[in-house]
């Protein structure tokens, strides 16, 4: 016979019984797989970030097969990929608003009282000691937990302040958890105008250990005449981010404090260069 | 020295006999070659560390431990089961029909096949580590390791113990033992690598190459044992 | 109970120091004229303010009831009214809401409890619910209130009960003047709560470092059949699992309680609070604190009334010869560090130390080299090296799987680091982490 | 009162420093560690050049010196803070030395400090983070590398170009045991006096710097395998007190196997990696192509150490195992 043929037959026969032995076996051993899973993850972010609170895209994706989560919940998708990703199932998108996260509070190292920290350079070992090195109690730590825990880079510590880089910020909300002294809110995107303090002390209080501390004294209440752009809340004031305010109102209230400014003024120089 | 070594071996002697095997080949395999090949491959000869075979995924399964320990698993039943199949096919099919020239066509359809159906019960009966494992999977498929291990097996000499088929699975299984040795230990350095401050130039697979690096002169030392 | 004391493993010993204030005797500090009580003095849940801003108080008159059953009640600490309800600087840094008095100079009692001078026909419910009612916490440090420590849930049995005497902190030296100046005090107590347990017998141990009180209790002891046990000197000896495992053998299984060994442990200093509560009808309003560090002119041992600021205890020992470099509330292994002088007595303030520049340098941390220092004296046997960088790298499930969970804080580890790293502030975040994440999954 | 008042000093409190629980600690600091290390190495590198002479101090001194310098160039060059001080470059280069020959030339001393520095332990992080023990890194890179110039030994108090074997290659019964003891022998220079040796490995069990089971398992392993040798061929195997009295069993033993970095932290853990340090050392001394296996096993047990950590995790106290079915 042609060695050819032999040839042929040997190896055709090899890949013949193997194959019939593998298709038995992955009968017996079948699991069932949804390969829509897999598309949905293809059209995720997969930056893994827990954003939608699930354990990461692979399982967001199982979610949103299952119907449990829709695809808006995934805070870093833009626009299109949501759409994309509703498109792909067939199921309608719902539109959601750009949220970033702002750090209410100004006081970076020239503007604060802070005491000699010695220990972990972490704001939440920090905070275990003493509520860490910082004169006030509600401040920013400035040792970047915050930062850390961002997988976007958008947060960036500043003269020990922590800043957002807005244009960087897709409003997973990591940071959120990570701040031990719940500074960081999810605002909306289109928002430029925020309170930059968190501290309900008294107002006298208040300035002993910080310049830039909202002393509640109402200007910028005032400068919104008929307007409920700001929200009053004991001895301290809030943007009212259901009706936010222009981005003048930061001039014609003339914050005595500066604790009221533009997102792109938090810190000094923090978007140079920076698109937004 | 060989006297010496390999009386505790006899044990095994009556599973040979039952094999079908003669006694006189029992003794001189239990004495001469036993040892060689199992110290050898696992140590002296080590696939990963000394002959630079199966590199993939020694970097790529090697970052955590438990994930280490499944894809030796994964390893050893592969090249066990790699080595006696194409063991036989090549003694009983490819060289009685004189198709030698086809061994590694047909080897790399039997590793082939035999990963496959690793991958198939894994996903059924572990998901986890089937998970973790990911395309190092498949990848044993083009793991040179296991070819390589083939390979040698039906290149030995005629007279060599790993031209039978016993002696091949033997074979088979030390090396697989001696990959599995290397990539655990180098996981288990790589976990501790996890927490150093290694320069930003050297971080990820530019230490982890150095590592493997030490541990290979580490094992340069077992040269000359057998 | 008069054989020799299990040795636990591991342990340091630190310069105990305590020569500074020990030979001093317990003076009463002089009245102020304004008190800041804080209002959360305890483990558990903060009492219910009763008392509004004007209110005239006399001296262990009620300002605020216990909150729940993990909670004490607050007594005004002299007479005079209620200024303000308002915050002050409060020992973890964080202001804390606190009840500021003017006292109006009578110190005048107000209507305390009825003295209970025959307690040993007392029903116990009686006496517990007195311990109750007079606001005792564990005076020891961690303020837990000695009524829940005297309440074991149904089906656990008490069979043993310890005063803890052993004071295993360098520097402090009040429960030492305690035993010392109020021996029958301290005896008495162990008695009532042996009483309120159902017990016969109470047991004191004390580190072999005060003789002269094992001497003094040991003469008392005998008259309510309390037994004194002599422990070695290895801190931390006065850890609750660790003294009942030199007296008892028995081990408190990790995350349990001492009931869940048939033990109770009360401070010395507790077991005096009590006494005084039950037979002269006392609230708790003062304690025993000691002033000591090496920068202190006068260091010694004072009572003071709760709500006293450390400005004004530091004033009494004569302030500063230097500037220390750290303030702390407790002794030096296991003291919370302050940046105010306002800061008030609590009960559980055991010790207010100043720690000389020279004592205490500021340590930069250094990589870990593997020493095992630290696995050598941690008293629970863990790998205090491995779970720091576990912590370190945010790897807080590694953390739990290295038993974290059981570290008691107690700083042996970080006393003997030569890379001087923190460990001890590792532990403190790992298990903060971790028992929020189990809060989460439930 | 008021008088009083003013005249008292009070705590600045802008001045005080908060920190984490304990306040004191005792004085150990990682310098005094390795420098008390290095006292314990001195009475061997006395020896050392008591016996070869003037070229062992030099080489002692480049190798200790190439350390330090390779070591702040690298820190210089990385923008990390300055090491040297800690000791540990002194001790890696100090130990570097002793495991050189004495007639090594000057650039192989040189090679060996950017091996033992940069590859051994600044590649992976500096002090702390080597997983392997950095001047054996150095020492088998150049046996591999330079197989003659470092198995050329010089012979002791002799001319620099005069070579002897190391009683370790040499036929059985050719080294008296009192020249043994004293280190009047071939080899590397630090490793031929056992009596310097056992002195410094006493002086680090005193200061409690090292722990007292790699020495005893690793030693006493190798004794009893090279024992069972002798025992069962005397004609072929030297004995077992040979064994342990040469080669650099007793300066690995004491000095590089019990390396605080890179050999487990538990007790239970230092006992089995001295155990495989033994087993490793008599089977390449017996059976290997090397002469010598001190440093081989070594660096294999160092790789072994994150295994072994692992499985020697001691139960804490009152450490309860969790009840079966009882979920977490």
């Amino acid at each position: 016979m042609n060695i050819a043929l032999i040839a042929i037959i040997a190896v055709g026969g090899l890949g013949a019984i193997l194959g019939v032995i593998i298709g038995i076996i992955a009968k017996a051993f079948a699991v069932e797989v949804d390969e829509r899973i897999e598309g949905v993850e293809d059209r995720l972010p997969g930056a893994n970030c827990g954003g939608c609170g699930y354990a990461g895209c692979s399982d967001f994706a199982k979610g949103v097969v299952a119907e449990k989560a829709v695809p808006g919940e995934c805070p870093v998708c833009s626009a299109d990929d949501v759409r994309s990703i509703a498109e792909y199932l067939g199921i309608v998108a719902e539109e959601k608003e750009k949220m970033v996260a702002v750090v209410r509070c100004s006081g970076d190292c020239a503007n604060t009282v802070r005491s000699l920290y010695n220990g972990v350079r972490d704001c939440r070992s920090a905070v275990l000691v003493a509520g860490g090195a910082k004169g006030c109690d509600y401040g920013c730590l400035g040792f970047g937990s915050c930062a850390d825990a961002c997988p976007f880079g958008a947060i960036e510590i500043r003269d020990g302040l922590a800043v957002v880089h807005a244009d960087l910020c897709v409003g997973c909300e990591n940071c959120v958890a990570a701040c031990p002294k719940d500074l960081i809110i999810m605002t909306p995107a289109a928002v430029d105008v925020h309170v930059y303090c968190n501290s309900p002390e008294k107002g006298a209080a208040k300035r002993q250990v910080c310049k830039t501390a909202c002393i509640a004294c109402r200007k910028c209440v005032k400068a919104s005449g008929e307007e409920d752009y700001m929200l009053v809340d004991g001895f301290l004031i809030r943007t009212n981010y259901e009706n936010p305010p222009p981005p003048d109102l930061v001039e014609a209230s003339a914050c005595p404090t500066s604790a009221l400014r533009l997102g792109t003024k938090h810190a000094a120089g923090a978007y140079e260069g920076a698109s937004k | 020295m060989e006297d010496r070594d390999c009386r505790s071996l006899f044990h095994c002697y009556d599973a040979f006999l039952f094999l079908g095997v003669e006694k006189h080949e029992v003794v001189e395999v239990m004495l001469s070659e036993f040892l060689v090949i199992t110290v050898g491959a696992i140590l002296v000869n080590n696939f990963v560390l000394s002959k630079f075979l199966g590199i993939c995924p020694f970097l790529g399964v090697s970052k955590k431990l438990d994930t280490a320990l499944g894809m030796s698993g994964a390893v050893i039943f592969v090249m066990t089961l790699a080595s006696l199949v194409s063991s036989l096919i090549n003694t009983f099919l490819l060289v009685p029909m004189e198709l030698e020239f086809l061994q590694t066509l047909v080897f790399i359809v039997v590793i082939a096949s035999l990963v496959q159906l690793v991958e198939i019960i894994l996903q059924k009966v572990s998901a986890k580590l089937y998970e973790s494992l990911g395309i190092f999977l498949p990848l044993i498929t083009t793991n040179c390791a296991v070819l390589g291990c083939v390979v040698l097996n039906a290149k030995a000499a005629p007279e060599a113990i790993q031209s039978t088929w016993y002696g091949a699975t033997i074979y088979g299984f030390c090396s697989a033992v001696g990959f599995a040795l290397a990539l655990v230990l180098f996981s288990s350095l790589r976990e501790k690598l996890d927490l150093a401050n290694v320069p930003k130039a050297f971080e990820g697979t530019a230490i982890s190459l150095i590592t493997a690096g030490i541990l290979a002169m580490a094992f340069m030392g077992f040269s000359g044992l057998v | 109970m008069s054989e020799k004391p299990r040795k636990f493993k591991g342990g340091v010993h630190p310069n105990d120091s305590k020569a500074l204030s020990k030979s001093s005797p317990i003076q009463d500090a002089p009245l102020l004229e304004t008190y800041k009580v804080i209002m959360h003095q305890n483990i558990g849940a903060p009492p219910e303010l009763v008392v509004k801003k004007g209110d005239a108080v006399k001296k262990g008159d009620l300002l605020a009831k216990a909150g729940g059953f993990v909670s004490v009640p607050l007594h005004a600490p002299t007479s005079g009214t209620v200024k303000a309800i308002d915050k002050c600087p409060g020992p973890t840094g964080m202001a804390v809401p606190s009840i500021e008095i003017t006292a109006d100079g009578e110190d005048e009692w107000g209507a305390t409890f009825e003295p209970i001078t025959d307690w040993k026909n007392c029903d116990p419910a009686v006496l517990k619910q007195r311990v109750w009612d007079a606001g005792i916490v564990g005076m020891g440090g961690a303020g837990f209130p000695a009524h829940v420590k005297l309440s074991p849930p149904e089906g656990k049995v008490i069979d043993t009960l310890i005063l803890n005497g052993a004071e295993c902190e360098p520097y402090l030296t009040a429960d030492h003047r305690i035993m010392l100046e109020q021996a029958e005090d301290v005896v008495l107590g162990a008695a009532i709560i042996a009483r309120i347990l159902g017990l016969e017998t109470a047991v004191i141990g004390v580190e072999e470092n005060k003789p002269d009180a094992i001497s003094q209790l040991t003469e008392i002891a005998g008259k309510y059949n309390v037994t004194v046990q002599a422990l070695p000197v290895n801190y931390p000896q006065g850890a609750e699992k660790q003294l009942i495992y030199a007296i008892t053998g028995r081990e408190v299984p990790i995350g349990k309680l001492p009931m869940d060994v048939n033990c109770v442990v009360q401070n010395v200093a507790s077991a005096v609070a009590i006494a005084e509560a039950v037979v002269k009808g006392r609230p708790s309003i003062d304690r025993i604190t000691t002033v000591t560090g090496k920068p202190v002119v006068n260091p010694g041992n004072w009572r003071f009334r709760l709500g006293t600021p450390i400005e004004k205890a530091l004033e009494l020992v004569g302030g500063v010869n230097t500037q220390p470099a750290k303030l702390l509330l407790g002794g030096p292994m296991m003291g919370i560090a302050q940046s105010s002088l306002g800061v008030t007595i609590m009960k559980n303030t055991s010790g207010i130390l100043l720690v000389a520049a020279d004592e205490v340098s500021l340590y930069t941390s250094e990589p870990c080299i593997r020493c095992g220092r630290c696995v050598e004296v941690c008293p629970m046997s863990i790998l205090p090296a491995t779970i720091s960088q576990a912590v370190e790298n945010k790897r807080f499930d590694w953390a739990e799987e290295l038993n974290v969970m059981a570290c008691i804080e107690c700083g042996s580890c970080s006393y003997v680091c030569p890379s001087h790293r923190p460990l001890n502030q590792h532990f403190k975040r790992g298990k903060i982490e971790i028992q929020a994440q189990l809060r989460k999954k439930k | 009162m008021s008088e009083t008042q003013s005249t008292i000093q009070m705590p600045d409190p802008t001045r005080l420093v908060v920190s984490n629980s304990p306040h004191i600690r005792d004085n150990q600091s990682i310098n005094k560690i390795m420098f008390t290390v290095v006292l314990a190495m001195l009475p061997a590198c006395l020896a050392g050049i008591w016996f070869f002479g003037f070229a062992a101090l030099k080489v002692l001194l480049l190798c200790t010196v190439s350390c330090v310098v390779i070591e702040e160039g690298w820190n210089k060059l990385m923008k990390r803070a300055s090491t040297w001080k800690d000791g540990s470059a002194i001790l890696t280069g100090i130990l570097l030395g002793m495991n050189l020959n004495a007639g090594v030339p000057w650039w192989v001393c040189v090679l060996g400090g950017v091996l033992a520095i940069i590859l051994g332990k600044q590649l992976f992080g500096g002090l702390g983070y080597n997983p392997f023990n950095p001047a054996l890194v150095a020492r088998v890179g150049l046996l591999i590398g330079l197989p003659e110039i470092m198995t050329t030994w010089n012979a002791t108090r002799g001319a620099d170009v005069v070579t002897s074997a190391t009683p370790l290659g040499m036929a059985v019964g050719d080294t008296s045991l009192g020249n043994l003891l004293s280190g009047n022998v071939g080899g590397c220079l630090g490793e031929t006096s056992a009596i310097a040796l056992l002195i410094g490995g006493a002086i680090l069990l005193f200061f409690k710097l090292i722990k007292w089971q790699v020495p005893v398992a690793f030693i006493g392993s190798v004794f009893v395998i090279t024992g069972i040798a002798y025992w069962i061929n005397p004609a072929e195997y030297h004995s077992p007190v040979f064994h342990v009295l040469s080669g650099g069993l007793l300066l690995g033993a004491f000095f590089m196997a019990t390396d605080m970095v890179t050999s487990p932290m538990t007790k239970k853990g230092s006992l089995i990696f001295g155990l495989g340090c033994g087993i490793m050392t008599s089977a390449i001394r017996l059976w290997g192509s090397y002469p010598e296996g001190v440093s081989f096993s070594i660096l294999f047990m160092n790789a072994l150490t994150p295994l072994i950590d692992r499985s020697t995790i001691s139960k804490p106290f009152g450490y309860t195992a969790p009840i079966k079915g009882e979920s977490k």
